[in-house]
């Protein structure tokens, strides 16, 4: 009942949108999503007190010849994920208010198909149907890249596409090859699960690998990350939004449900190695972060760090370590979009986002310096933030692994305070210069952007357990399996 | 304006069936042809048999000798001037004394060709010879294979005494009025 | 006459093969259209010949008729084949392959 | 006896002609050979017992094939001067090519043992008789599909060599 | 080795070949006196009685003429190409039965150099060739009018020779056979085909005219358009090969016409005469011969009466007339067929 | 049976058409006709109605079994769209009726192909399907470039012929019978042995049949002749003609040699991957639309050949009906476009007349958008079911690296595919007018890109068979 609500109510509003008139499409999808929002909130609650009901789970036979069914469940790590999804919808169409867009139908239109496959994707468990809402989900943040982005949009909107889809055709060999080990013919989660597990080493291994290309770019993590950068930057701001808060989620969420529980003697094997090139793209994307100039560019950069933490961490297959990443997966989600927001206002109204030609905003528009204050503080793990939670649960995780890695790991929090702090300090700090001058004050719609996000950047660091319980369960469920 | 009968009206008319399969046609011509088969020959079997030719016939010339047998030609040249076909030359010489038996003008033809090749036998020569020297006769001249032979000098245009050629019929009272009246370029010198 | 007795099947698709491989150097060999063609029909008729060949030392009719579609489909091709060499040449005013040089990637 | 000097006979003649077809210079003189060829091959019919085919072959090959063939060689009126000279790296390397192809089907099938050769029990099977039967019996619908190429066949060449109304 | 079987044929291939040979020489002859009587003339009558031995002495002629070769011709196919014409014009009659069995001292022979199964498409398969020596002639001589005589010729020929084999078909599902020999035996108890095959004769007999490219379909060699065709350069001996070769191919049509359509050497009431074999056999002969004369005869009547046709009316006649004719006759034939066989019951 | 009776009472209609001067109602006729096949051929598969005039001597030519129908129908669908698509085309024309006639001809040629049941038919199916094809490769006649592209065709036509004929002497030779169940009960028997003979028999055919369908290395003539041919011809060549083939191919396994896939397999293979990479990489060059959609079919074909591999059990056969089927229609729609928009820009049908197509029309740049997605497989399209199912096929058989190979090669058929995207969405056209057309193309194209979408998703195609 809910998964194909949530999947049809994007879609549903979409179509309303192009039947009306252009003027007030912003406003029909903010509608749609705040309604997507309430839905998911609606299964938040039917999932915490009858987590068995009918009603988080929907399965229609579909392609029996090929042994797929269009099949979705909602349990408690798929809900962190449809959460995150649904709260950063509507702020990420609120950001489009008092934005002049090239056709904005289409574009919101682009933006409410990705939510719905990207819902596809987190629901899915079936395994034709999650590579197709995973493909799917790359045709709009395309073609949202390929309208509206940047110079030379071409180019790097392609590179992100062919790496991205390079990654998923591996991953479909690996689908197709545990299906020919499941003994029913199927490509239901539960059917592949058993596959995997009966599967020679060399078989997992192969399947491991296969799965992990495809997450891997899709995070992305050392050494896959090359095309995040450019598409980052280049991609318009509700592009890279969609980017980095949710669909880099897409990796991460692939990696706990479609990964860990798939081939469980490939993932003890290789968790080493992956862990290895997590911390390696922690510490590398840290570093190259610390000497970026353009601000976009840095936010691009962190986020590659905060995601290969949570890499390490979903790969110490500790309860902690999981947790944490989907507390991280949330947190970080959050703020990045918050951070792309900042940057998305910084440029508008400077005209640039290269960080020395900045400064002194703060004395030009105090309450855009608090708002990217908080977010910022967030962003670097500050105690009472959400990605506190989130990266000490992770470091947990890790350490429980190995402490070593943990160590490296940590490197991050301070790390990411360099970037930040400097960061900070040269674009808000200081005196003002030509660029930032005439930096407007804020719009009612952005000012609203910031009080949700940073309300929810207080909550989760505050009170986390509200994100923690929704998947705790589930979580254990598979740690014990 | 129709002076005869014999032509045909046509009448361009889209053609019956049976005209537009042509065998009745062809059929009926077939029969034409084939009635041919059995109608008289008209073939006369040349040397054997001659055809009757007209009093006039323009043939092989002669170059005529007078009564006593000199030769009437003078070499004045008329007829090659009048000659269309530039068939005829000649060499005028002078009389010699003694050879009065032989031409009967103080000049005479040392040389005269007609290359019957380009002779046309129209007559002009004839009528333009003030002397009555030259005529057409209705001998035919015979065929052969070489060129040269049909340029006749005078061993073959002079006329021999003992076969005298008769022009007679080209002597006419008619044509000698004729002659005189012509009013000739050499006349009016 | 007596052929089978005297010749083994072998010859024949010896000779068959020698045929049919004159056939391919010469569409290799040659650049004009019309002997290019030519050598196609060369090849053709190498296998109506093993064809017969084989009909006749397997007394077997279907063979025959085969070859007897062959040379019906040989004629049809020849019809259509050469009404465009025409067509190209009317255009060209060459039938050499090598003229032919419009489309190239 | 006699039998078998003819099939050495017809097929010197025809590897020699085939081998003139390829190498002649001049179109028509190819053309030629092709028939010789051609006529060769209607013999080696005739040895085979297959008359009518080697009837049909001479009228079909040499009557109709080749004559249209002429036919447009004369019509285009290709002398020897039209074949461009062409450079001998591709010749050779064509005829090496040839060569090799020719090389292993000898190599191949030089060893064929007709194993299942049924006896020598059926002369009559090249006859029209035989052939009619055959052909109107288990080939009918080759037979009456073949009209629809001969009508594409004919309806293409006419269309090809209609003048085009513009 | 060499059996009396053996012997005879060879004697009668020469027979045959001289034969051939003497009635396309005096085919010439009669050429001209035909056309002459046909024209109110009487035509050549000076060597020898009626000019009887005229042959002969243009013979002479044609061997003593100067042999002339153009310098830009191609010399082996200029030469070939009345060889040609030549040869295939000569191998038609090999399957013709000229008359019934003779017997000597108990052995049967027919005169006929051989009954092959497939007569009537080795027919059609020389006369397809036979296209070969005026094309190649027509070539070679590299001139323009030969040329276009030559592309006239083959054009004409395949065109005619669609319908000519149609025909064909329809008196071979009459007679269920391909043989000649066959064909002339049924008619010795019936009828003549002419009477079951009046379209297809027609047919026939103008896709004869057309392939041996006499008037009114001599367009290869029309002198007043073309010169003289395909043999415009040829002179003395090799242009008397290509004349010679198109006189045996009258000749030779003739013969077939006579033996496919009109009894062959059967003539009414043959058996009523009284006569028995070797006789019987030689009045027969005569008789085809006879026929064959008239053929002949018929061949030189229509060239002095139809005038020539146009090039697209011969075109339009063989290809829209002819062809559709020859189909329809095909297809009543069939119905015919069928009825007399019970299909239709 | 009737399919074929149809068709070809159709085409011969239709050169009456031109005799009798009903030329108008031909159009409508023919569509009518289509239509009627079809539905027949479909009652014929659900057994509604019977095959007519099945004696012995018909089924030992021809056999209609559900193979045979199923493709049948595909066919059918194919020749109905092009008809459809093309009718404009037909209106145009001057000499209409000889196209149309031809391409009906060309149909019963295909049906052959698809149902044969002795090698004289699938001789005679392969010609009468390539010589009109050959005559319409040329039918602009004053073009150069159609000329050319005539001749090669069919010149390697014949030459592929040729081989085919040899190919099937051999066999023959070997074999004692021309029909493929006796080749097969032959091949099967435990004492059969290959012999040198039968195997170069074998392979003259594979390459042959390699040819007609155009998988690399028999493709040069491919990229020529569909460039050079008119677009709509092309289409023709590039959906039906290849179908039929490639039909035509399985089809000769799949009855009379199905161990030659085991024993030939490395055959196949390097058809396969020569298929792939060369189709996929030369069209990554390639400016012009038809140069670069023959490329990408040689892709294709490799694609479609890797069910040969594995087409003893009924997966293989499915797997490439539904990647006919789907090939198919994506092409047509494809090619669709590419004369739409060639005819909008003087015959120009390179990439760059694409360029910013989206403004021009916005269902013509949906439409082929699509069409292009799908080709490069991304899912939920069509496209993508069909790769899907062949690369399941291949690594059921274990050609794993195959696989990896063939994932390859169709990323880079990404990148040229999302050329033409990318010109369609971001390119600057040179001509701003917008591209008119009719209502019955806008609902032909709507029904085409439906099915694009709409094929994978439900199983029915990939069942039918």
């Amino acid at each position: 009942m809910f998964p194909i609500l949530l999947l049809l109510l994007p879609i549903v509003s979409a179509l309303v949108l192009l039947a009306l008139p252009g003027s007030i499409s912003k406003r029909v999808a903010l509608v749609g999503s705040i309604l997507s929002l309430v839905m998911v909130l609606y299964a938040l609650n039917t999932l915490r007190f009858d987590a068995a009901s009918a009603n988080l789970v929907y399965n229609q036979i579909w392609l029996s010849s090929l042994g797929s069914n269009l099949s979705f469940s909602i349990d408690g790590i798929t809900m962190v994920l449809l959460l995150l999804t649904n709260i950063l919808m509507p702020l990420i169409i609120l950001s489009t208010f008092n934005r002049e867009i090239h056709k904005p139908k289409a574009y919101l239109t682009f933006m409410l198909f990705m939510q719905s496959a990207l819902v596809g994707v987190f629901m899915a468990t079936d395994g034709l149907v999650f590579y197709i809402f995973w493909e799917l989900a790359l045709i709009p943040i395309y073609f949202i890249c390929l309208f509206w982005g940047g110079e030379g949009r071409q180019r790097i909107t392609f590179k992100f596409f062919i790496y991205t889809l390079l990654g998923s055709l591996f991953m479909l060999v690996a689908l197709i090859i545990l299906y020919q080990h499941t003994t029913n013919h199927s490509f239901a989660i539960s059917d592949l699960y058993a596959a995997g597990k009966s599967m020679t080493f060399e078989q997992q291994a192969w399947v491991f690998w296969f799965f992990f290309l495809a997450f891997a770019i899709k995070m992305p993590v050392f050494p896959f990350h090359t095309w995040q950068p450019d598409t980052y930057t280049n991609a318009p701001t509700q592009g890279t939004m969609l980017l980095s808060g949710i669909m880099l989620k897409m990796g991460t969420y692939g990696l706990i449900r479609w990964l860990l529980p798939m081939v469980p003697e490939a993932v003890s094997a290789y968790s080493n190695t992956v862990i290895i090139l997590s911390i390696i793209s922690v510490v590398y994307a840290s570093c190259i972060a610390i000497v970026q100039t353009s601000f976009k560019r840095l936010i691009a950069y962190s986020s590659i760090a905060h995601v290969g933490l949570i890499c390490a961490g979903i790969f110490s297959y500790k309860a902690e370590g999981i947790q944490g990443a989907l507390v991280q997966m949330f947190a970080h989600g959050v703020n990045v979009v918050g951070l792309f927001f900042v940057c998305d206002i910084i440029q508008r109204n400077a005209g640039t986002d290269t960080i020395a030609n900045l400064g002194g905003i703060r004395s030009v528009n105090q309450r855009f310096a608090f708002w990217f204050l908080v977010i910022m503080l967030g962003s670097v793990a500050l105690p009472l933030t959400n990605s506190f939670v989130g990266e000490f649960l992770l470091l947990n995780g890790i350490y429980q692994y190995n402490v070593w890695y943990a160590a490296i790991g940590g490197l991050t929090i301070i790390l990411g305070a360099v970037y930040m702090f400097r960061s900070y300090q040269a674009i808000m700090l200081g005196t003002t210069s030509g660029n930032t001058l005439m930096f407007a004050s804020l719009k009612k719609s952005e000012t609203l952007v910031f009080v949700f996000i940073v309300f929810i950047i207080m909550v989760c660091g505050i009170y986390p357990k509200i994100i923690l319980d929704i998947s705790a369960l589930d979580v254990l469920k598979m740690i014990m399996h | 304006m129709q002076l005869t009968n014999r032509s045909k009206q046509v009448a361009d008319t889209k053609m019956t069936w049976l005209e537009r399969i042509y065998l009745p046609g062809i059929f009926k011509g077939m029969m034409i042809t084939l009635s041919h088969a059995f109608k008289k020959k008209p073939t006369i079997q040349y040397p054997e048999q001659k055809r009757a030719i007209a009093p006039l016939y323009r043939g092989q010339h002669v170059l005529k000798r007078d009564d006593n047998g000199a030769e009437r030609c003078t070499a004045c040249g008329l007829c090659a001037v009048a000659c269309p076909a530039e068939a005829i030359t000649m060499i005028a010489a002078e009389r010699e004394k003694g050879q009065e038996k032989l031409y009967r003008e103080e000049k005479y033809a040392s040389m005269y060709e007609i290359n019957m090749l380009r002779c046309i036998f129209c007559g002009l020569c004839e009528e333009a010879c003030p002397k009555e020297a030259i005529f057409l006769t209705d001998r035919i001249v015979p065929s052969t294979t070489k060129r040269k032979d049909f340029i006749y000098g005078k061993d073959k245009l002079v006329e021999k005494m003992d076969q005298r050629i008769d022009v007679s019929v080209r002597q006419t009272n008619n044509l000698a009025e004729f002659k005189k009246n012509q009013s000739f370029a050499h006349n009016k010198l | 006459m007596e052929i089978i007795k005297g010749i083994p099947l072998t010859s024949y698709i010896l000779l068959c093969s020698i045929l049919f491989s004159i056939g391919a150097i010469g569409v290799l060999y040659r650049r004009n259209a019309l002997v290019i063609f030519m050598c196609i029909e060369l090849m053709l008729n190498s296998s109506n010949l093993l064809l017969v060949a084989f009909s006749r030392y397997f007394s077997d009719t279907n063979a025959q008729v085969f070859v007897f579609f062959i040379m019906a489909v040989a004629a049809a091709e020849v019809s259509v084949g050469l009404a465009i060499l025409m067509m190209v040449y009317r255009n060209t005013k060459t039938t050499d392959i090598d003229a032919l040089n419009k489309l190239k990637f | 006896m006699m039998s078998q000097y003819l099939f050495y006979f017809l097929t010197f003649v025809a590897i020699f002609c085939a081998l003139l077809v390829v190498f002649s210079k001049n179109p028509i003189y190819s053309a030629l050979f092709l028939i010789v060829t051609f006529f060769a091959t209607a013999g080696h019919y005739f040895l085979l017992n297959a008359q009518f085919l080697a009837a049909v072959h001479v009228i079909v090959y040499a009557g109709a094939i080749m004559v249209l063939f002429i036919y447009v060689i004369m019509m285009l009126n290709l002398n020897r001067e039209v074949e461009p000279h062409k450079s001998t790296a591709i010749k050779i390397a064509a005829t090496v090519c040839g060569c090799i192809l020719g090389l292993v089907l000898v190599a191949a099938l030089r060893e064929t043992e007709m194993s299942a050769i049924s006896e020598y029990s059926n002369p009559g099977i090249g006859l029209i008789e035989r052939l009619g039967n055959v052909l109107f019996g288990a080939y009918m619908v080759p037979f009456e599909i073949s009209t629809v190429l001969f009508l594409s066949a004919m309806v293409g060449a006419v269309f090809l060599s209609k003048k085009s109304i513009h | 080795m060499l059996s009396p079987e053996i012997i005879y044929k060879i004697i009668l291939i020469l027979a045959v070949f001289t034969v051939t040979l003497v009635v396309a020489m005096w085919s010439t002859y009669a050429e001209r006196k035909v056309a002459a009587v046909l024209q109110d003339r009487l035509g050549p009558n000076r060597a020898g009685p009626w000019g009887f031995f005229q042959p002969v002495a243009d013979g002479l002629k044609m061997f003593t003429k100067e042999e002339f070769i153009p310098g830009t011709a191609d010399k082996q196919l200029f030469i070939l190409g009345p060889c040609l014409a030549m040869l295939t014009a000569l191998m038609t009659g090999v399957v013709i039965p000229w008359g019934g069995d003779l017997t000597f001292g108990g052995h049967s022979y027919k005169l006929q150099i051989t009954d092959i199964n497939i007569g009537i498409l080795y027919l059609l398969g020389v006369v397809s060739v036979g296209v070969y020596g005026i094309m190649i002639g027509g070539w070679s001589s590299n001139n323009k009018y030969s040329l276009i005589g030559a592309l006239r010729a083959s054009s004409q020929m395949i065109s005619y020779e669609i319908a000519m084999g149609l025909a064909l078909i329809s008196l071979v599902m009459m007679t269920g056979t391909l043989s000649l020999g066959e064909i002339v035996h049924q008619q010795d108890a019936g009828w003549a085909n002419i009477v079951y095959q009046p379209l297809g004769f027609l047919i026939f007999i103008i896709c004869a005219f057309a392939e041996t490219n006499r008037a009114p379909f001599d367009l290869p060699e029309t002198e007043s358009e073309l010169i003289g065709g395909y043999h415009t350069e040829y002179s003395s001996m090799k242009l008397g090969f290509f004349l010679f070769a198109e006189y045996i191919n009258m000749f030779i049509s003739s013969a077939i016409i006579a033996s496919l359509y009109f009894g062959g050497y059967n003539f009414p009431f043959q058996h009523s005469l009284g006569l028995e074999g070797n006789a019987l056999s030689l009045v027969q002969t005569f008789v085809f011969f006879c026929k064959v004369f008239f053929f002949i005869f018929f061949y030189m009547w229509v060239r002095w009466t139809i005038p020539r046709f146009r090039y697209d009316q011969l075109m339009n006649l063989g290809w829209k007339t002819l062809i559709p004719l020859a189909i329809l006759n095909l297809f009543i034939t069939g119905i015919v067929i069928g009825f007399r066989n019970g299909f239709f019951q | 049976m009737n399919e074929i009776i149809i068709v070809a009472g159709l085409g011969i209609l239709t050169l009456l058409a031109e005799i009798f001067n009903f030329k108008k109602l031909l159009m409508p006729v023919i569509i009518a006709g289509l239509g009627a096949t079809l539905l027949i051929s479909i009652l014929e598969l659900q057994g509604s109605i019977s095959n007519s005039a099945m004696d012995a001597n018909v089924l030992s030519m021809l056999d209609f079994d559900r193979f045979a129908k199923c493709f049948v129908i595909l066919l059918t669908v194919i020749a109905l769209f092009w008809v459809l698509i093309n009718y404009n085309y037909f209106l145009d024309e001057s000499s209409r009726a000889d196209h149309l006639a031809l391409i009906l001809f060309a149909m019963v040629g295909g049906y052959c192909m698809v149902s044969y049941s002795n090698f004289v038919m699938l001789f005679l199916g392969i010609e009468i399907l390539s010589i009109p094809m050959y005559v319409l490769a040329g039918s602009k006649k004053n073009s150069l470039r159609s000329n050319e592209a005539a001749l090669k065709y069919f010149l390697m036509g014949s030459f592929a012929t040729g081989v085919f004929l040899f190919g099937i002497t051999l066999i023959y030779g070997t074999m004692g019978s021309f029909y493929v169940y006796d080749v097969r009960a032959k091949t099967t028997a435990t004492e059969f042995a290959l012999t040198p003979m039968f195997t170069v028999g074998v392979v003259m055919l594979i390459s042959a049949l390699s040819f007609k369908v155009s998988s690399a290395p028999f493709h040069f003539w491919a990229p020529d002749v569909y460039s050079g041919a008119p677009t709509s011809v092309t289409s023709f060549m590039a959906t039906f003609v290849k179908t039929s083939a490639i039909a035509a191919f399985i089809r000769l396994f799949y009855t009379a040699l199905p161990f030659v896939p085991d024993n030939f397999s490395r055959i196949f293979v390097v058809l396969i991957v020569s298929s792939l990479f060369i189709g996929n990489i030369i069209a990554v060059f390639q400016t012009n639309a038809k140069r670069l959609m023959a490329y990408s079919s040689i892709s294709h074909v490799g694609f479609m050949l890797i069910a040969i591999l594995f087409f003893t059990q009924a997966t293989g056969v499915k797997a490439l009906y539904f990647y006919a089927a789907a090939y198919s229609i994506t092409t047509l729609a494809a090619f669709m476009v590419i004369k739409i928009v060639a005819e909008q820009s003087e015959g120009n049908d390179n990439i760059s007349a694409f360029n910013g197509l989206v403004k021009r029309n916005p269902l013509l740049a949906g439409t082929l958008t699509i069409a292009m997605l799908s080709m490069a497989g991304i899912p939920p399209l069509s496209g993508f079911f069909a790769k899907y199912n062949m690369l399941f096929i291949a690594l059921s058989q274990g050609y794993f690296w195959l696989v990896i190979l063939a994932i390859l090669a169709s990323l880079v058929g990404v990148y040229y595919y999302f050329k033409i995207v990318i010109a369609i969405f971001t390119g600057v056209s040179v001509s701003t007018s917008s591209i008119q057309i009719s209502f019955a193309q806008k609902i032909i194209l709507i029904i085409l890109t439906l099915l694009i979408i709409g094929m994978g998703l439900n199983g029915w195609v990939f069942e039918m068979i």
